[in-house]
């Protein structure tokens, strides 16, 4: 069965590493940090200015003045720091971010990601995501594998304007776990019970598909 | 030296038609609100704001929006505001966006005298379109110029008579770079205090490059994603 | 995120011979000195040290010099110290001038991945020889590239178990571009303290910036040029 | 008569505007600092990262952890505040000081500058004056007229590795104030009681003397 968002995250939470600083992007990657694997400490860091954010406030004690990059309200852990936009992005363009974790519309098999722009329908604008993906060693996409119109959105070719070229490693969807190398998509699990043949139908990129697919174990 | 003008008017004093401005701010947190409302007040037109967002329909930049004030906005995000979307596919408002990090970090650079540096973001896509690639240990960078002002408007938690300034948790975000861009910059503050009362160990921004602070009268401090969880 | 280490020897593991090292300081002030006692004992060699300045003969980063342990300086400003001048005018020592601007700027550019700015510092002197040069706004400048080390070692005044830094008065100088540069980077800090014990709101150097910390034993803060004024 | 390096100071410190941030370089530069006029208000910025800077500290009261760029110890006036050395040369390089005070070996008559080095005999290295020279918009030399051989520093070129190309617009020495314009040394003031001739016969470049030299007033 394909999975749901929270699975998605779970399965995504379980590429941590312990002592890893990690950026998530809004929507299913700020999921990501319910599923932290026991044993596993990351800091988590919001590109307008914190390191070490903590879970959301309690009702009542919301801050304005303390958010993340998705406009939330948020609290900080002990150990948390605050600092401007320009150190921000020097921490994630200088690769002191281990992980970053981001949605995406499209996923091309040579890593491009198209996240920010349908052109004559929506630009809301890239925000950090070009420094996010043009820096971090270790990008990880999150999203699902198919449009609403049950189009795929893993691409032989992204046909949105790009945010970023050749960056991204591996992507996480509701169906499957693919890396990128070699200019191909690498299938390295599937989601419980669902099947190749399935995963096959639903990517447009070319896929390598391996004698044995393990399943995933959330 | 004191820098204290008596109130928004005095303290946006010069501020023209056609100017360019840097408001500083990320959403609706931290954005310089007393001298916005004097904005509209004032009715400047055709202005140029370089700020990460561009607010909400009925707050923040979106006040100036909506007024028509704007002639361009340079910025990284602009989501959630109706009137913006109106005006900029209707061809009203010319936009440039600009990844957040590249931005933050032309508007350091037009405040510390870097004309130009090398970064990695926005290569191979539409940001890098005419501007120059060059590849550094095995990694494509473009060039990018710094960013400057007429003036830069930020909004601090605290400050002091000779322009220190303080900000408060995520509230810093693009205050501190923006106030170095400046050629004139703005500085309202929570709380104003006399020279020596800050710890000059602790100061954000120091007071060298701002030119005019003021208190703010009310801070309303919106919340665009009010985001909590239930007491277990 | 615990980064603590026991002592300097923990601190310093896995430095050695011919690797290049960033050590923070301006003068004798806010140097590492029980890291720089721990390398004279660990006898490494060839090394290049990136620092603003190379200590004097008997302290500091000169500790090194006499030890025959380094292979190159790279720094601003080198006056002060017979022993520097002695290796360097027989040829033993290798030194890089750098403008100290740009001696800053380009550590800072190394932690902040841009590998490389224009500056006007330097142009038409021999620090331009084999520089890029081009004009901004009517004015030459020249094309500097990044700078990073294997190891930065920086010194704080306090700091906490997850790496977080604060430096006091003009004790900061280098320390905090330097920690951005490192691949590893080295805090020794007078005061260690828990995490959560120091404002987020006033960290100079954030925590992901610093791989191992330690309190060191003793500082002994020489001061280079002790000028006094006489009660009236 | 000549000036005494206290002479030097006063004259340059008749420069100061008010509301202005100024550095002063090590020696009789930071002298100036003692004479600033009543009514100007002034903020002393040194490069290794403070503003604010006030006198040297009572006896016993040093502190190492707070010096200036020369390494003096010092104190800090109420509204000081501390940065990191890229901030402060952003403040330089930005032009927000409005005003370098510095000391030279030789200047030349296009503005150049050289004082830091000199070939085979002594090199400290250029310190902050590469970027100081290099940014400020108002560059004022303290130096003496001729060196100790007698020879004039005061050039049509430069002999020594420069500092900075073009940067300087005015010169105070023990006999006179220069102004430099369209590559000739003017001649604006000269010290009580020197003559005219006395400066034209120590001045090696180009000297522009006006019908009448006014004399300084300390």
């Amino acid at each position: 069965m394909a999975l749901d968002k929270t699975g998605i995250a779970k399965r995504i939470a379980q590429e941590l590493q312990n002592g890893w600083y990690v950026n998530l992007g809004i929507g299913i990657p700020t999921l990501v940090a319910n599923y932290i694997p026991e044993g596993i400490e990351v800091e988590f860091q919001s590109e307008n200015g914190i390191l070490g954010m903590g879970p959301f406030p309690f009702e009542g004690e919301e801050d304005p003045d303390l958010i993340n990059a998705g406009k939330q309200t948020i609290t900080v852990r002990a150990g948390a720091s605050f600092f401007d936009s320009a150190t921000s992005f020097a921490m994630i363009r200088g690769q002191h971010v281990q992980l970053t974790v981001l949605g995406a519309m499209e996923v091309s098999q040579n890593g491009d990601i198209a996240n920010w722009k349908i052109p004559g329908k929506m630009v809301k604008g890239m925000g950090g995501a070009m420094d996010l993906v043009a820096s971090a060693e270790n990008i990880i996409v999150a999203m699902m594998h198919s449009n609403k119109a049950g189009e795929s959105k893993i691409l032989k070719a992204c046909t949105l304007p790009l945010t970023g070229v050749g960056c991204v490693r591996k992507v996480v969807t509701e169906l499957a776990v693919l890396e990128i190398r070699d200019g191909k998509f690498h299938l390295i699990e599937r989601a419980p019970g669902v099947s190749v043949e399935e995963i096959i139908s639903k990517t447009e990129g070319d896929l390598v598909v391996p004698e044995f697919v393990p399943e995933m174990t959330l | 030296m004191n820098k204290v003008v008596k109130d928004p008017a005095a303290a946006l004093e010069g501020i023209q038609d056609g100017m360019t401005l840097m408001v500083g701010g990320f959403g609706l947190c931290g954005i310089p609100e007393n001298s916005i409302a004097q904005l509209v007040q004032m009715g400047t037109k055709n202005l140029t704001c370089i700020s990460n967002n561009a607010g909400v329909d009925d707050f923040g930049l979106g006040l100036l929006l909506q007024a028509k004030q704007v002639k361009k906005m340079v910025s990284s995000y602009v989501g959630e505001n109706d009137e913006f979307e109106r005006q900029m596919l209707s061809g009203e408002l010319e936009v440039e966006l600009i990844p957040q990090g590249s931005l933050a970090e032309r508007c350091r650079a037009g405040g510390a005298g870097i004309p130009a540096f090398f970064t990695p973001a926005g290569y191979g896509t539409e940001v890098a379109e005419g501007k120059e690639v060059r590849v550094f240990n095995g990694k494509p960078h473009i060039l990018e110029n710094a960013l400057t002002a007429d003036f830069a408007i930020v909004k601090a938690w605290k400050g002091d008579t000779e322009g220190n300034l303080i900000y408060k948790a995520t509230a810093r975000n693009f205050n501190p770079m923006m106030a170095m861009a400046g050629k004139i910059t703005i500085a309202e503050v929570e709380e104003l205090v006399p020279a020596g009362t800050l710890d000059p160990n602790q100061i954000h921004t120091p007071g060298i490059f701002v030119q005019r602070i003021f208190q703010g009268e009310k801070f309303e401090k919106r919340i665009e994603q009010r985001t909590v969880r239930t007491k277990q």
